[in-house]
């Protein structure tokens, strides 16, 4: 399984993009006590395309991500990464085949700087024994400069949070601290990155930049996206393939042009979308107000 | 763009002691250990190899309770560990001290990985609870497997020896205290700066996002289990080569107590912070007995009425420790140094 | 329009603030000398990019900013015509100010219904009615009443924040963004019940919210703050002509239609109202 | 010329303080004593104690503080760990000659511990003498030990149980408490079936004793409970409470307030303290008395002040007069001293008054 | 096999098993509260017992007005630590705060052996010494006596958490302090309650377990005990302290009476090890929610 991890994939499409997809998730079921919190959820991300997860509140959509990852253990339902089953892999072992993620309440490690962070990213793949790193000069050392100066390089300066490699993450602003996640997630050797509600929180500057992010790692680093939001503006704008759940099961799936235009997504998740109808209404009710 | 003192290439930036000011210092720490036992009298020397066996201790306890976040009462039963081993292959082997010291410390590394299995389920306070239970144990261990530790009186063994030359004698034991403390001290900065280190953070902060990033959880807790307790082993070793006779009752919880105590006076997570607390901890009660002693002329019976004061100053440093310097003697030294690199330029 | 932004100034404020300057840790300082107010039963806006300071400004009403080692410095924060300087911040929720933390802040070890068991101390006499009437609000939370809040997701225990006000039924209702992490639908939903409340209560609101085409649909009075102080602020209905907040907070380019989020070029852009 | 110098590691704070604050005060005041008479052959001598908590390790630090900046002769130690580990270190030294609060059997070999001595009977020979009585008042009794699980309270017990046989007494129950145990209640109802006869206790100073004896009275239990030296002492035992009338004990020295017959130098204590010094005080008195005695008879005969000289003149002493501390004149052959009392509380009087006369353990002693 | 004995050592097992529950009462109080492993609580136990000392035997107090003092002023005491000691920690991670609660039980260990000295002292006798028995068992009349007082509060205490409002405002209190405020939660008055009344309890088992064993600065390692006990039990569970201070109590008894003193603290630390690791929060302890 291991071996096959390759480096970096190069800037460009994969020439086989369409023979296996990325990620194909087959069947899943998982189950809190009574809760069906994944109920035969199938569907697939093809290499190098944006697939966004949308979805009520309480859908699964995390639980989904929990359970690709290896966190929560599916109760029936396999998992293929690029064709191979990861069923009976532990979340390390699957971050090392490529799994990178963040976290939809960030979950960076506070105590270390933002440099550190990062570099924890890359942990899998990396080979420094415990007397190595007592002794550190040697193996150990030729290791960690070969890291940082790849995350210099390609992580760093592409993120743009030079400025605050060595801030300690506690200090940082929200949107800050979720480019710092994005930051490690590409530490891993990603090869699949998975992102839980990207822009949460942000205003549309910030979206904006965000979704900037992640069209330009999708287009010059050749990951594939998994991506979970509620910002339907972005999902629509920039995802190749849509996948709605709803109560654990996968109720619609297509372009994004599809599945806006889909009654029944329309009813258990999108709304209206029509904010006059809301002002509208509003105005109404603070009329009648005045009235009475 | 870097700010500030820029470094030319990324090694000097990740060098543990960056700037020549800084190597000059750690040159100079060198020395004086060097030439203290010439300079100082018996005493002092017995008391630089104490606070060097705590150290080595402390430093350990950092690695599990500061670094990694799992809280451990069991520190002192993992130097009775170690302890016992090198006394008992002193006594029935007699193979010679590094392989001993060495053992030791491996022994008490399986002894406390074992302890270390339950915590995956096991978190937090519950932690440190059952950590106390494996003291118990061992002390049980220690006063009923009379064939091999000598029951309740313990083991007493012959000074140990190294080239042929017999160490009897504080000021010749320091010439293996003190460099085998240094080394594991610089051993455990370093662990800090790879991934073995970082992985022992992310355990601390976050455990379960570590796992998704790929940090194999059982294995890394285990193995900070089992390096602080070879970090207790060791250290035991030394003791017992240092006083050379072990008893259950040499590693009481207190000396637990002490080490936890000794890391957060000295600053939690932090490799100077372990050696700071642990020496400072060490000496306090000695020179509470010098103030004790200055006192006496005036204040009868200083030395019965004064004493339980030691008891109260020992609670007393944990709590305003605690309160007010909560980042310990490492902050402050931090602090003082900030003061003296902007000196005389700014306060 | 100008009917709406005189009768804003002629209602009575329930919330004033005049020139709060707040600094943590005795080091940070992070508002510098900002002041808003609310009128009575009026829902108003507060905006702004990340780290701008909104958060901290309600916990400064609030007076939750002590938790984090937070001062306020100077300025004032008249709640209801009294100054809420040196008061707990328990007793402001008795007096009627309730906030609604950024980031939940459910209870996760208790059910859905102790944590509005834990929101009715403000209150003498509240009963299961009051229940009822979040229930109806949120029924999926009628659902789960039984379960640990720790488990329920992330849209849910919004809806449980905002339910525990409901249940403390206060006369002001500081709103740190709601949405954050909803569903649209949802989104939509609480605004709705959001300007229910408002309606039907007359609860005034001061509501910090990132999606503002949904804040502006509620909210009659808005403000903008960058970095610490106000940059902006009019009635609603003024501030969407603005051409800056139009195109930084609305997403709409120069055409006015919104712009896809593929087109959008990485570069860094100065707000005009910050040179 | 110089100063004679005892050193000392003295218990002053933690678990075994009462007896250290008495020891203290011994010790301070014989070398008072001495020096007020001109000290031994017009030299000084100097007590110079720091305290240990009773911790080994602290124990050590002040040995080696103490002899590091003074030139010891003698030395006051305060527990049997420290005895031991501090032995090699005193071999190697071979100019200070050592006792202390220490009764342990182990230590009572002169062949191991050539340079130390006891202050009185270790921990088996008062269990030998509190035995020797027992076969005297009620041949073939039945017997019952209770001991704490310590170093301390497991000393006597394997040795004893085998002297109990060959006295014809029988062992019918051994009762091993935990370090710090509060209700005694299931070791009083396995203590009433075993109906022992007479129940020692030994390896605690109060706690567990008053509890254990009022229950057993409770349940009406015959048996007589008796004690060895660190429980005791006069104040110990009057404050286990009514229940303790009759508690009875081995005690090597006499009490402070025996005023039966001449002793001179409890009397000479009275007037210095006129309130009730503990049996710890006496243990720490004697000590000093018998090393001063033997530092007077080495410099008497000439020799040096070295350890091997020290204990050589400590082991000369034949019948020697303690000014009544001891009853009976003293002997050293060894390293201990087999000698003493049985005493019995009288909670009326509030005092312990004997019931038996000296017993001395001649042949069994060391 | 003899039942009589065996009778009388389980009773004498669950007495002292009462007495148990009974301090591991005031561990749950404070923890519920405020997530606070306060390892003190033996040594405000001892405090108790030579408080009442001093009003019993050194002021001559009537044993009624000694109690009813001591409680007063370990109600006091519990009080002014919170205000100083714990209030300043709050927000401090729970280690810090459990090191201090030791660092708090050293200093009062110190202060009590500067005004009472090292050495034990018996408590007066103040409670009914006439043997009680059960059917022919025996029973001593003081554990009975203190059984009876600790099993009424705690049965007390039960009741109260079940049937009181103001329990649940102690578990939000201890969940997230901040949003116990934002609710209107005196959070302070919260946690000075939980200490006042946790240190009430404390040294009201101090004055039982006095009055069995006596008192000396040693006497907190009985907090050992409690601890064992609490953590059975689960930190948090009133009725856990009391089921497992029972069955340790029993247990401890038992491994007593039949395999000796010795093995006692043997049997209850491996009761903890194997406990833990079957329910990794005690027997009726609340599990912490961990989600991504
Ligand atoms: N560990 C758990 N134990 C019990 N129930 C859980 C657990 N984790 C999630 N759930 C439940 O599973 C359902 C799905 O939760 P999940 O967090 O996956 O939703 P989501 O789609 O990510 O919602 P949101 O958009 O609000 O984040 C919810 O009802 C939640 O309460
Ligand atoms: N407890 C704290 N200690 C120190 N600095 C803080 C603290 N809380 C916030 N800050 C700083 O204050 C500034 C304003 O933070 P605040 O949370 O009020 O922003 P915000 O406008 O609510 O942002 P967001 O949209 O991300 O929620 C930020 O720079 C932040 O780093
Ligand atoms: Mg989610
Ligand atoms: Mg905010």
């Amino acid at each position: 399984m291991a071996s096959n991890v390759s480096p970096l994939p190069k800037a460009g499409p994969p020439a086989s993009a369409a023979a296996v997809p990325a990620l194909a998730v087959q069947d899943v079921a998982l189950y809190f006590g009574g809760l069906r919190a994944l109920d035969g959820v199938t569907f697939s991300a093809a290499q190098g395309s944006v697939t966004s997860v949308i979805g009520p509140n309480g859908a699964g959509k995390t639980s989904l991500f929990n359970t690709i990852s290896g966190f929560y253990k599916a109760n029936t339902g396999s998992i293929r990464f690029f064709g191979d089953s990861v069923d009976r892999l532990h979340a390390p072992d699957r971050a090392k085949l490529g799994m990178a993620r963040t976290f939809q309440n960030i979950a960076l490690f506070r105590g270390m700087t933002v440099l550190d962070n990062i570099k924890l990213g890359r942990h899998a793949h990396m080979e420094t024994s415990l007397l190595d790193a007592l002794w550190y000069f040697g193996r150990a050392r030729r290791e960690e400069m070969e890291l940082r100066r790849e995350i210099e390089e390609r992580i760093i300066d592409f993120l743009e949070i030079d400025h605050i490699r060595n801030a300690p993450v506690a200090a940082l602003s929200y949107g800050l601290q979720k480019r710092v996640e994005l930051a490690r997630a590409l530490a891993m050797k990603p090869r699949i990155l998975m992102l839980d509600e990207p822009v949460a929180g942000m205003n549309r500057e910030e979206t904006e930049d965000m979704a900037r992010f992640i069209l330009d790692v999708k287009e010059e680093w050749g990951v594939t996206i998994l991506m979970v939001e509620h910002d339907m503006g972005m999902v629509m704008d920039i995802s190749d393939h849509v996948v709605v759940l709803n109560f654990g099961q996968v109720i619609a799936q297509g372009e994004p042009r599809e599945i806006s235009n889909n009654p029944e997504v329309i009813a258990a998740y999108l709304g209206s979308g029509d904010v006059g109808d809301l002002r509208a209404r509003v105005q109404q009710g603070r009329g009648r107000r005045e009235v009475a | 763009m870097r700010i500030g003192a820029a470094k030319q290439t990324y090694a000097a930036d990740e060098a543990l002691f960056d700037t020549t000011v800084q190597r000059a210092w750690l040159i100079g720490l060198f020395a004086l250990l060097a030439v203290f036992p010439f300079m100082a009298g018996p005493y002092w020397v017995y008391m630089a190899c104490l606070v060097a066996i705590n150290i080595a201790s402390a430093t350990g306890l950092n690695i599990l309770t500061g670094y990694t976040g799992l809280v451990s009462l069991g520190q002192a039963a993992f130097m009775g560990v170690g302890a016992y081993t090198v006394a008992w292959l002193e006594v029935n082997v007699g193979t010679p001290l590094p392989l001993n010291l060495i053992l030791g410390g491996v022994v008490a590394g399986l002894a406390g990985m074992v302890v270390g299995v339950p915590s995956l389920r096991v978190k937090g306070l519950y932690l440190a609870i059952a950590t106390i239970a494996a003291s118990v144990i061992l002390h049980f261990v220690f006063s009923h497997w009379t064939a091999v530790t000598g029951g309740v009186s313990g083991l007493t063994m012959p000074p140990g020896s190294l080239f042929g030359l017999t160490l009897d004698e504080p000021h010749e034991l320091y010439w293996v205290i003190v460099p085998v403390t240094v080394l594991m001290v610089f051993g455990a900065a370093n662990l800090f700066r790879t991934r073995i280190g970082r992985a022992f953070i992310a355990i601390r902060d976050r455990d379960i996002s570590a796992e998704v990033l790929g940090i194999r959880l059982l294995r890394f807790k285990l193995l900070s289990f089992a390096l602080s307790s070879f970090y207790a082993g060791v250290a035991g070793g030394l003791w017992v080569y240092f006083f050379r006779v072990v008893t259950p009752e040499s590693f009481p919880l207190v000396m637990s107590i002490f080490f936890l105590a000794a890391i957060i006076v000295g600053g939690m997570g932090s490799i100077l912070g372990a050696i700071l607390g642990a020496a400072f901890m060490t000496m306090v009660p000695e020179a509470l007995k010098l103030v004790v002693g200055w006192m006496s002329p005036w204040v009868p019976d200083a030395v019965a009425l004064l004493s339980p004061v030691r008891t109260i100053v020992f609670g007393g440093l944990i709590v305003l420790f605690l309160i007010f310097e909560p980042q310990g003697l490492a902050e402050v030294w931090r602090r003082v140094r900030r003061f003296f690199h902007l000196w005389p330029f700014k306060t | 329009m100008a009917v709406a932004a005189a009768r804003v100034a002629e209602a009575p404020s329930v919330l004033e603030v005049t020139n709060i300057e707040v600094v943590y840790n005795h080091t940070v300082q992070v508002l510098r000398g900002l002041s808003l107010r609310v009128p009575e039963g009026q829902v108003v806006a507060l905006l702004g990019s990340n780290g701008a300071g909104k958060t901290t400004t309600l916990k400064a009403i609030s007076g939750l900013l002590a938790l984090e080692n937070g001062a306020l410095t100077a300025g004032d924060v008249l709640f209801s015509g009294t100054t809420t300087r040196g008061r707990k911040p328990h007793e402001l929720v008795h007096a009627g100010l309730f906030h609604v933390m950024e980031g939940r802040h459910v209870f996760e070890d208790l059910t859905v219904e102790e944590n509005l068991v834990a929101a009715t101390y403000s209150r003498a006499g509240a009963s299961a009615r009051d229940f009822d009437l979040v229930y109806e609000y949120f029924p999926r939370l009628y659902e789960r009443r039984k379960g640990l809040a720790g488990y329920l997701s992330g849209g849910e225990q919004q809806m449980l924040a905002i339910g525990r006000a409901l249940v403390a039924n206060p006369r002001l209702i500081l709103l740190d963004e709601p949405s954050l992490g909803l569903s649209p639908l949802l989104t939509e939903e609480i605004f709705t019940i959001i300007a229910r409340i408002n309606a039907e209560h007359g609860t005034s609101m001061l509501v910090v919210e990132q999606n503002a085409a949904m804040a502006f649909a509620v909210a009659s009075y808005a403000y903008i703050m960058e970095t610490g102080r106000i940059v902006t602020d009019g009635p609603v209905e003024t501030l969407m002509r603005d051409q800056d907040v139009r195109e930084f907070y609305l997403g709409m380019g120069e055409e006015g239609a919104a712009r896809n989020y593929r087109d959008v070029k990485h570069y860094k852009r100065r707000k005009r109202w910050l040179s | 010329a110089d100063d004679i110098v005892l050193g000392g590691s003295i218990p002053l704070t933690g678990v075994f303080a009462f007896a250290g604050e008495g020891i203290h005060a011994g010790i301070q005041d014989w070398v008072k004593m001495v020096n007020e008479q001109g000290g031994i052959d017009g030299r000084m001598l100097r007590y110079v104690p720091e305290d240990t908590a009773y911790k080994v390790d602290a124990s050590v630090a002040a040995f080696n503080k103490i002899t590091g900046q003074n030139a010891v002769n003698l030395y006051y130690a305060d527990s049997t760990a420290f005895s031991k580990t501090i032995n090699p270190e005193l071999e190697r030294n071979g100019k200070i000659l050592m006792a202390g609060a220490s009764f342990a059997t182990e230590l009572n070999d002169p062949e191991k511990f050539p340079l130390q001595f006891i202050a009185g009977p270790d921990y088996t020979e008062m269990f030998g003498i509190l035995l020797e009585y027992v076969s005297k008042e009620k041949p073939g009794a039945k017997v019952a030990f209770v001991h704490s699980d310590t170093e301390f309270g497991r000393d006597p017990i394997a040795s004893s149980t085998e002297r109990a046989k060959t006295l014809g007494l029988e062992v019918v129950e051994t009762i091993v408490t935990p370090p710090g145990s509060v209700d005694v209640s299931t070791e009083v109802l396995k203590l009433r079936r075993a109906r022992p006869d007479y129940t020692i206790f030994h390896g605690y100073v109060l706690a567990p004793i008053p509890e254990f004896i009022n229950q057993a009275k409770q349940m009406g239990m015959e048996t007589k409970f008796m004690g060895t030296f660190w429980s005791m002492d006069n104040g110990i035992v009057m404050k286990m409470g009514e229940a303790a009338d009759g508690f009875m004990g081995v005690m090597p020295y006499r009490y402070y307030y025996d005023d039966s017959e001449k002793a001179p130098m409890l009397e000479k204590i009275r007037q210095m303290r006129p309130e009730y010094q503990s049996t710890a005080y006496l243990q720490g008195m004697l000590t000093a008395m018998l090393m001063t005695e033997a530092v007077k008879r080495t410099l008497a005969d000439g020799k040096e002040l070295t350890g091997p000289n020290l204990k050589a003149s400590l082991n000369s002493l034949k019948d020697f007069d303690t000014g009544g501390i001891i009853g009976v004149p003293v002997s050293i052959p060894g390293n201990s001293i087999p000698v003493g009392r049985i005493y019995q509380a009288d909670m009326k009087q509030q005092k312990m008054v004997p019931v038996s006369d000296w017993i001395r353990l001649d042949k069994a002693g060391g | 096999m003899d039942w009589l004995f065996l009778a009388e050592v389980s009773l004498a097992g669950i007495g002292a098993g009462g007495l148990y529950a009974l301090t591991g009462l005031a561990f749950v109080l404070i923890y519920k509260a405020t997530r606070v492993v306060n390892l003190a609580i033996g040594e405000i136990l001892m405090l108790g017992g030579y408080v009442f000392f001093g009003f019993a035997a050194g002021l001559a107090l009537p044993t009624w007005l000694a109690i009813l003092l001591t409680l007063a002023v370990a109600g006091l005491f519990g009080g002014v630590v919170e205000r100083l000691l714990i209030r300043p920690m709050l927000g401090e991670s729970p280690i810090s705060v459990f090191m201090l609660t030791i660092g708090l039980g050293s200093i009062l260990v110190g202060v009590v052996e500067l005004l009472w000295g090292a050495n034990p002292l018996q408590l007066p006798d103040y409670m009914p010494n006439t043997p009680l028995f059960i059917g022919e068992a025996y029973v001593s009349a003081k554990v009975a006596t203190a059984f009876a007082v600790a099993a009424v509060t705690v049965v007390a205490f039960l009741l109260l958490f079940r049937f009181w409002r103001g329990g649940v405002a102690l578990r939000a209190t201890a969940g997230d302090q901040a949003a116990a405020y934002s609710m209107g939660i005196d959070v302070p008055r919260v946690f000075s309650l939980a200490w006042v009344i946790a240190c009430i309890t404390a040294a009201a088992s101090g004055m039982l377990v006095g009055a069995i064993g006596g008192i000396s600065p040693t006497m907190g390692v009985f907090g050992l005990s409690v601890l064992v006990v609490v953590i059975v039990g689960g930190l948090d569970s009133v009725l856990g302290a009391m089921v497992a201070g029972l069955f340790i109590g029993l247990l401890e008894a038992l491994t007593g009476a039949f395999l000796g003193g010795e093995f006692k603290m043997l049997a209850t630390f491996t009761l903890l090890v194997a406990v833990l690791v079957v329910r990794p929060y005690g027997l009726f302890g609340t599990h912490e929610i961990e989600r991504l």
